[in-house]
């Protein structure tokens, strides 16, 4: 095992942090602060045309498809130094539909899909979750029927939870094509343009300001083409997919950067004169996270390492979910704590700690808990897949 | 000692509980919320004032119930249920305080009213996230036959609301409470935007003008304690109520949706997250009431408060973010309102003090303070 | 509600603290810390005799089976205080047992086995668990025949965690009387004479140091009255014996005990002249335990006036089971932390704090996690019973 | 960075897996600790001699492998899993002591011996349950051309079974390392009845009289902390050994053990402990292993120390307490071995500090020392 940066990855990083350093303006966090990622055009847009134009988007794609073939240590290094900065980088097409693409689509889907996706110009909302089914994506409804007459798929059904539909271009859809297939068997995967007729978005925000979406789909029809890989095989690359989002989801670069931020301000003296870090049992607190951050940090190394290596790291992956999403937890009710009343203040009030990052971050830690498969079930994973225990029939 | 609700208190949370599912659905909560809106709810509080809330531990001479302070704990935990407006805690505690640190003559002045609705009050008692800090925020200078009153207070509740507001000043080195008229000249009330929307205020008083009416006897530090730590123990009484509401919610939730072909109640996860949402809130839940009997027997009370505070911010916390794992996404977007409990959970859990503050409090009642 | 004590539980609970003055003499707390509960004869032995003298074994049953007629109240008080002074009180002969007898014994039962319990000269071990038959009680295989010719119950099988057989009189031998029924149905309780031929005991030594037994039956005849209640109807005793065990080992006497202690111990210098109440991240953990030990107290007060109501809490008392058992863990653990190297010592180490309480605390405390119904299977409880969640096929 | 074992790696701890399972069964642990018993493993020492164990760290002219700390960490992992005689990493702590405090004349009498296993060794450089703190617990006075060494340190591990024990000690201001014969004139040793049985010991010298050759060069605290935080890091490495041997066995237990009709481990309240103990364990699996790289690249290694420890105190205790919840009665009796465990991890988790201590090193590293 090494634990220190090579010199290649030291490299990286530094030319990674050149880049933000030049990129990342006042304006750009002006408008993520106000938006989120939810405006169209402007610094945000901007700013994702630059890393495509670096090839960030497949920097871990294989030469052959438009990628620059690193590795995943170099995507994780990317992604967490994005995340520090508080800037979106390659989201999840990039980093788990379009490697699905790549080892299970067709001929035909890698040559129409990848390149656009490393252009940065397909961005695909991911539908899997459905109104009726939430962790239990196996039990999806949503219908693909194959019109032999056009060679079309016709889709009707709704999926919930479909987020960045509205700045999306495509949705990676996951539907049933055999409805009397075993519930695991009969599932494909279908790439649909959103703009194309009979698709509706409608709008949900959750608790932490975020747009999400629910998407109706009503006798959408999309070329047969458009079907990923084989069809009802859809359940090994959501599975894949999901792994991978997981791994991309939880790397700690924003918890760390949260909790340095948490160091300096209690250092401060508030408004009211006082100076959190000069309660030792607020030091023990804040040091408690420190050392919760160096760990996840590990988790999320060693996670990449093992990809490197072609493994999908799913244990490891459940544990650093689980882990990073209860430590975003602490850290906002830490920070809660710590700063008292001011603490309660919104991120539109001036005098907002730290423009309110840590009242949003109370209300946005629950999603990861949750999301990307609930940490319930990814207990039972690291048991059953761990550790060889018997499933109890989920 | 007898730990089971007599028939009377049974009765009493019933009525109330009744009253609020009909008066105060979340319809009501989260339209006063809105921005511009009249945060006023003008036709629950009429209810509520026909139902003796407004006059429950005051005596009947006042136009009170001549209830204990434990009846008032009765509502505040349906309020907690049910997110009831703060203006009635805010109003039932500036008459506490009135009741407990005035004179014949204040209580005379306000009670009867407050108890027949017709006013409204809050306090500014002691320092913002520390009940046990009574130090007074304002000072009073003689000013021939008034007293003007100058200085500046955070987080003061209901303000906006408020026809009278009761406040500590420093008179050369004797503190005394002040009631102030909370629109007179001189006052200044600016709102802070905190989680969960509008409801807490700065007040910056500059020079205000009162009467020796208006003012108490001077006062002691446990006097002052024993008022900010009652209604420091009703709030763990509504963090109680609001910790429940989220279990059932969350109980509801899982007994209903079915994931892999099973209710997610029935599964083991979901069940243990249930039983331990319902511990912290047996253990919140019986020491938030034990320190509002003691407090209502005239004790100093600081050990039950401090204990209280400890067990009813962490449960009521866990329990309204544990709903929202129970729920999923379902409970996370803002149109089941789950999140309306947990943003008062979190606003409850810092106003008076956090955990930690309290446990400073305990740990100098049992002599740990070094 | 009522949150004091009333002039008689003052009363009762005074007359309780002048006994315990008057018996609990250095020589019984010494023979305690050297042989636990397991010395036949001595001061134990003397002590007990005394709580025999003031009726006390019986102080919760009714007027006419020889108790005092007092109410669960009492009985917590009482209990309580035996625990926070750390001496044996009434046992589960006469807080479990002698109930169960009381509600479902025949009358032949009553009259034989009700008063020599009372007198304190009927000890029974409780026969419930086996090997292969740990938490799941209802899978027991211990068998017992009635050979209609001499009208005697012929038992076989074996117990595990058989505690205090040693010091016992009598086994509450939980049996299958019916092994064609279903699980629960088959099953009843019968009382066998320790002394009785093969019946034979094998010590087990827990971690704790505490003795507990394997006890083993081969062709043990007993009298067919010996049988309680009536046949295959035993399930609803032993249950509900158990709820009763549950209130009864879960006061939270002991655990005030073991904090004040500790609060105390932490405000002396230790022997490197370190005050432990110096540091506030110390004063911080010890906070938390006063304030746990507070709602235990009141936990155990809450089950108490249910049951002086008629009721037996079930959930109140697995709530206050699963709270005290966690909490003793806790105290523990910090009561090591706050000690430091000291803290290892063991208790016949001369320098060992508070002669080692907490190092054995340490060892002693896993035992009622698992002990009397897992703290798993009481959260079901809770849950199920408590919530109405629907059982998932336990 | 790259954080899979090396296949170097892999094959160094799959040997000295078999060789502990193979000679290093729980029987003779259990043998070791029996009151009176001899304490020396002598036939596992012989075969972790063999295997190069007690050379590992050391430079192949002193008789070593040539290895790096993180190799030590590969052998203290399977120590701790197999509960392997503290010796073994008493004489290790010595023998780095050694090499990194002593001039070359010191290291070329002890080291080879030490590598050859000849020669067992142990320390007492940093306070008690404070690897941090460095400060000498002895002072040194000159007489003539000896030095006096007079003082007394406690929970000195296996002071029993050793020829030489390094200590520091304070000569007039100078902090100086000084190696001890253990059994010269004036050297005192007591037992430490702990938890777990014997092994700890009260070191006292009164005025033990050392050669220059004995001495190191005068030590600065860092240097000094980098071999206690080594030491330290080892222990945590350890601890995780324990956990996850702790662990291993749980598994194994509720995949075997029948309850209500089916496995104990199908039930999802078993699988969220074994879940839980995993994800503790990785954390201070890898800040440990993290730890120890730091502090062998001879960097200050103080942060990376405390993270280690503040996870592996927490892990293992969790782990073997879990164990015990998840076995029932049947991990709980002495003969089926698992408080062994328990207690190695309390007694680990309390020597170099606790995380609470460990917190404050922490704490001083980022700058939030007050």
């Amino acid at each position: 095992m090494q634990f220190e940066l090579d010199d290649d990855q030291r490299a990286w990083l530094a030319e990674v942090r050149e880049f933000l350093s030049a990129h990342v303006t006042p304006a750009l966090k002006a408008e993520l602060a106000e938006h989120d990622l939810e405006f169209k055009g402007g610094e945000v847009a901007a700013f994702r045309r630059a890393i495509g134009e670096k090839g960030w988007f497949g920097l871990n794609w294989p030469v052959e498809y438009g990628g620059l073939g690193l590795s995943a240590v170099h995507q994780h290094l990317l992604v967490s130094e994005f995340e520090y900065w508080g800037v979106p980088g390659p989201d999840l097409t990039v980093t788990s539909v379009a490697p699905m693409i790549m080892r299970h689509g067709t001929e035909q889907n890698k040559a129409e899909f990848l390149p656009p996706i490393a252009r940065g110009e397909m961005i695909c909302a991911v539908g899997y979750s459905e109104p009726d089914a939430g962790t239990d994506l196996a039990s999806l409804r949503t219908r693909a029927v194959l019109d032999e007459s056009t060679g079309e798929w016709v889709i009707n059904g709704s999926k919930i939870w479909n987020s960045g539909a509205q700045r999306s271009t495509h949705e990676w859809l996951c539907v049933r094509t055999d409805p009397d297939a075993p519930r695991h068997k009969g599932i494909s995967v279908i790439i649909v343009p959103i703009d194309h007729p009979g698709v509706q978005i409608r709008p949900l925000i959750a608790w932490s300001g975020y747009r999400t979406n629910e998407a109706f789909f009503d006798d959408v029809r999309v070329p047969a083409t458009n079907l990923i890989g084989e069809v009802n095989q859809g359940w090994r690359y959501i599975t894949g997919a999901l792994d991978l989002e997981r791994g991309a989801l939880t790397n700690a670069g924003d918890l760390r950067r949260s909790v340095e931020d948490l160091v300096e301000l209690a250092r401060q003296p508030q408004a009211d004169g006082t100076v959190p870090a000069d309660d030792p049992v607020a030091v023990r607190r804040l040091a408690g996270l420190v050392a919760d951050v160096e760990a996840a940090t590990l988790m999320g190394y060693e996670a990449a390492s093992l990809l490197a290596e072609g493994t999908i790291p799913t244990v490891q992956v459940s544990t650093e979910k689980i882990f990073t999403s209860e430590l975003r937890q602490r850290i906002a009710d830490t920070a809660m704590d710590l700063l008292g009343p001011a603490g309660l203040l919104a991120h539109r009030n001036p005098e907002a700690p730290l423009a309110g990052a840590y009242e949003r971050l109370y209300r946005t830690a629950p999603l990861l808990r949750f999301g990307a498969g609930t940490n319930e079930v990814l207990r039972d994973v690291i048991a059953q897949r761990g550790h060889a225990l018997p499933s109890y029939g989920r | 000692m007898k730990l089971v609700a007599s028939p009377e208190e049974r009765d009493l949370r019933a009525m109330l509980h009744d009253l609020l599912a009909a008066e105060c659905p979340t319809t009501l909560v989260r339209s006063l919320r809105e921005p511009g809106a009249d945060r006023f709810p003008a036709t629950l509080w009429k209810s509520l004032t026909a139902a003796g809330v407004l006059g429950l531990p005051f005596a009947e001479e006042y136009g009170g119930m001549g209830g204990r302070l434990d009846d008032v704990a009765t509502y505040v935990l349906e309020a907690g249920r049910a997110l009831a407006p703060s203006v009635v805690t805010s109003t039932l505690a500036f008459g506490i305080a009135v009741d407990r640190l005035g004179g014949d003559d204040l209580r005379a002045r306000h009670l009867p009213a407050l108890s027949a609705g017709e006013l409204r009050g809050t306090i500014a008692l002691a320092a913002p996230g520390n009940a046990h800090d009574a130090r007074p925020a304002f000072t009073a200078q003689r000013d021939g036959a008034r007293w003007r009153i100058s200085g500046q207070a955070e987080y003061v509740p209901d303000l906006d609301l408020a026809d009278r507001v009761l406040v500590t000043a420093d008179a050369e080195g004797e503190t005394i409470g002040v009631v102030l008229a909370a629109r007179a000249d001189g006052v200044r009330s600016e709102p802070l935007d905190v989680m969960g929307g509008p409801g807490q205020f700065r007040l910056v008083l500059d020079g205000v003008g009162v009467e020796d009416a208006d003012v108490t006897a001077p006062l002691g530090a446990p006097q002052l304690r024993a008022v900010s730590h009652a209604v420091a123990a009703l709030h763990c009484v509504e963090l109680v109520g609001v910790a429940e509401e989220a279990l059932r919610r969350a109980v509801e939730h899982v007994r209903e949706r079915h994931q892999f072909g099973r209710p997610l109640g029935s599964f083991q996860a979901a069940q243990h997250l249930v039983a331990d949402m319902h511990i912290g809130i047996q253990a919140a839940r019986l020491s938030a009431l034990a320190a509002v009997a003691a407090l209502g027997r005239g004790e100093s009370g600081v050990r039950e408060s401090a204990v209280a505070r400890m067990h009813a911010t962490k449960a009521a916390k866990v329990a309204t973010l544990d709903a929202h794992q129970l729920h999923g996404g379902m409970g996370y977007v803002l149109e089941t309102d789950l999140h309306l409990w947990s943003e008062r959970a979190r606003v409850l859990a810092t106003l008076d003090g956090t955990a930690d503050t309290a446990a400073s409090w305990l740990a100098e009642e049992v002599g740990l303070d070094s």
